[in-house]
């Protein structure tokens, strides 16, 4: 079974580091893409979002992930695939979502890392509660 | 027999509630139909249906330790 | 005049991850698609490749960068752009490329970040020297 | 008159040298027949030539100052 993909909170830049730099003894891949989803301070009414609460039925999501990281790993060529998302509180302008998707050429990281992208978006059992200024939420 | 229904997203804000337990449905019709008679808000909700983690299309019979979850639409990302 | 893109030598995962938090404060962007392009330990002949050597008509390439971002920032609606391009030695498994853009909506950011990576493979007057372990070399 | 001429890429090894200074020619195509002749290698090899930094696609005058660059096909990213 692969690693957990929900982690409580929102996605520090140094993980993010951290991981492309754990890539430095693969040196068969020449090309990475890296997709990452960050909470905007949309206004609804006049009232700003001041952050996300995700919430998630976690044990479905994880093996919804891990379908995910199977039909991708069939679909394209490329070496190595990493997914985290947030659980929890994640504020306007912090980082909620982190794929990578690694591989020899750069096109198929491009194709590969939307496909994740898409179909977290579609199959994912993951909700958002934009959390407003006022203290007032909406589930999106 | 006992059968765990789960709730998430919006719909814990309409049953007030993030789980219960029931024994008295045979299949997930009968449940759905006894769910919305309780919170009448359910009627006006879009959701999927997932019975042990995998989403129904269709009436499902339920077994003894089966978990049931309503899922409005996904918003991950 | 945006700032420069070529920088010597390898491009840090802490430069990475200092450009994304540096993003923070923009919270009108729901969306980064990073591009990394890293050097592989390719076989030629039997000889690896230990590391390559960019070289480029800066004056010339610098200029280009400028026409590729003024290009990108007139086709499509993202709010950041930035690239940076190594010259000098770069070791196998080290990064040599980094595209980042930044935009609201999740589709433009991939399509823009291809395009740039594209554009820069096509015109940017740059060239690539492997090395190999026993110190030979080879025009790519 | 003084001109520039630049070499990049695998045509440094060619030339080997990085730049010249030539005066005595008018245009590019007067120029490029004098450094193939000289530099016999240049015709095994391909390249583009830009004329203070614009690539050209045709014969090109040469105006004092001009600076010249030969370019081997580009291999960025």
């Amino acid at each position: 079974m692969s690693k957990k993909v929900l982690t409580e909170g929102a996605i520090a830049p140094e993980k993010i580091a951290k991981s492309i730099a754990n890539h430095s003894s693969k040196t068969g891949i020449g090309a990475h893409n890296i997709f990452l989803g960050q909470v905007r301070a949309d206004k609804h009414e006049g009232k700003q979002v001041k952050g996300i609460n995700y919430s998630a039925y976690e044990e479905m999501a994880e093996k919804v992930f891990h379908e995910i990281r199977e039909s991708i790993f069939e679909k394209y060529d490329i070496s190595c695939m990493h997914i985290y998302h947030s659980l929890g509180m994640v504020k306007a302008g912090e980082i909620s979502l982190f794929v990578f998707v690694s591989s020899k050429h750069r096109g198929v990281s491009y194709e590969a890392s939307r496909d994740v992208v898409e179909q977290i978006k579609a199959k994912a059992p993951i909700w958002k509660k934009e959390i407003f200024e006022n203290e007032k939420h909406q589930w999106v | 027999m006992r059968i765990k229904v789960l709730f998430f997203g919006v719909l814990e804000d309409v049953t007030k509630k993030k789980e219960m337990s029931i024994s008295d449905f045979s299949d997930t019709d009968s449940l759905l139909k006894a769910l919305k008679n309780e919170f009448a808000e359910l009627n006006e909700k879009t959701f999927q249906i997932a019975v042990n983690q995998t989403i129904i299309n269709k009436n499902t019979t339920l077994n003894n330790g089966d978990t049931i979850a309503l899922l409005p639409p996904f918003a991950g990302g």
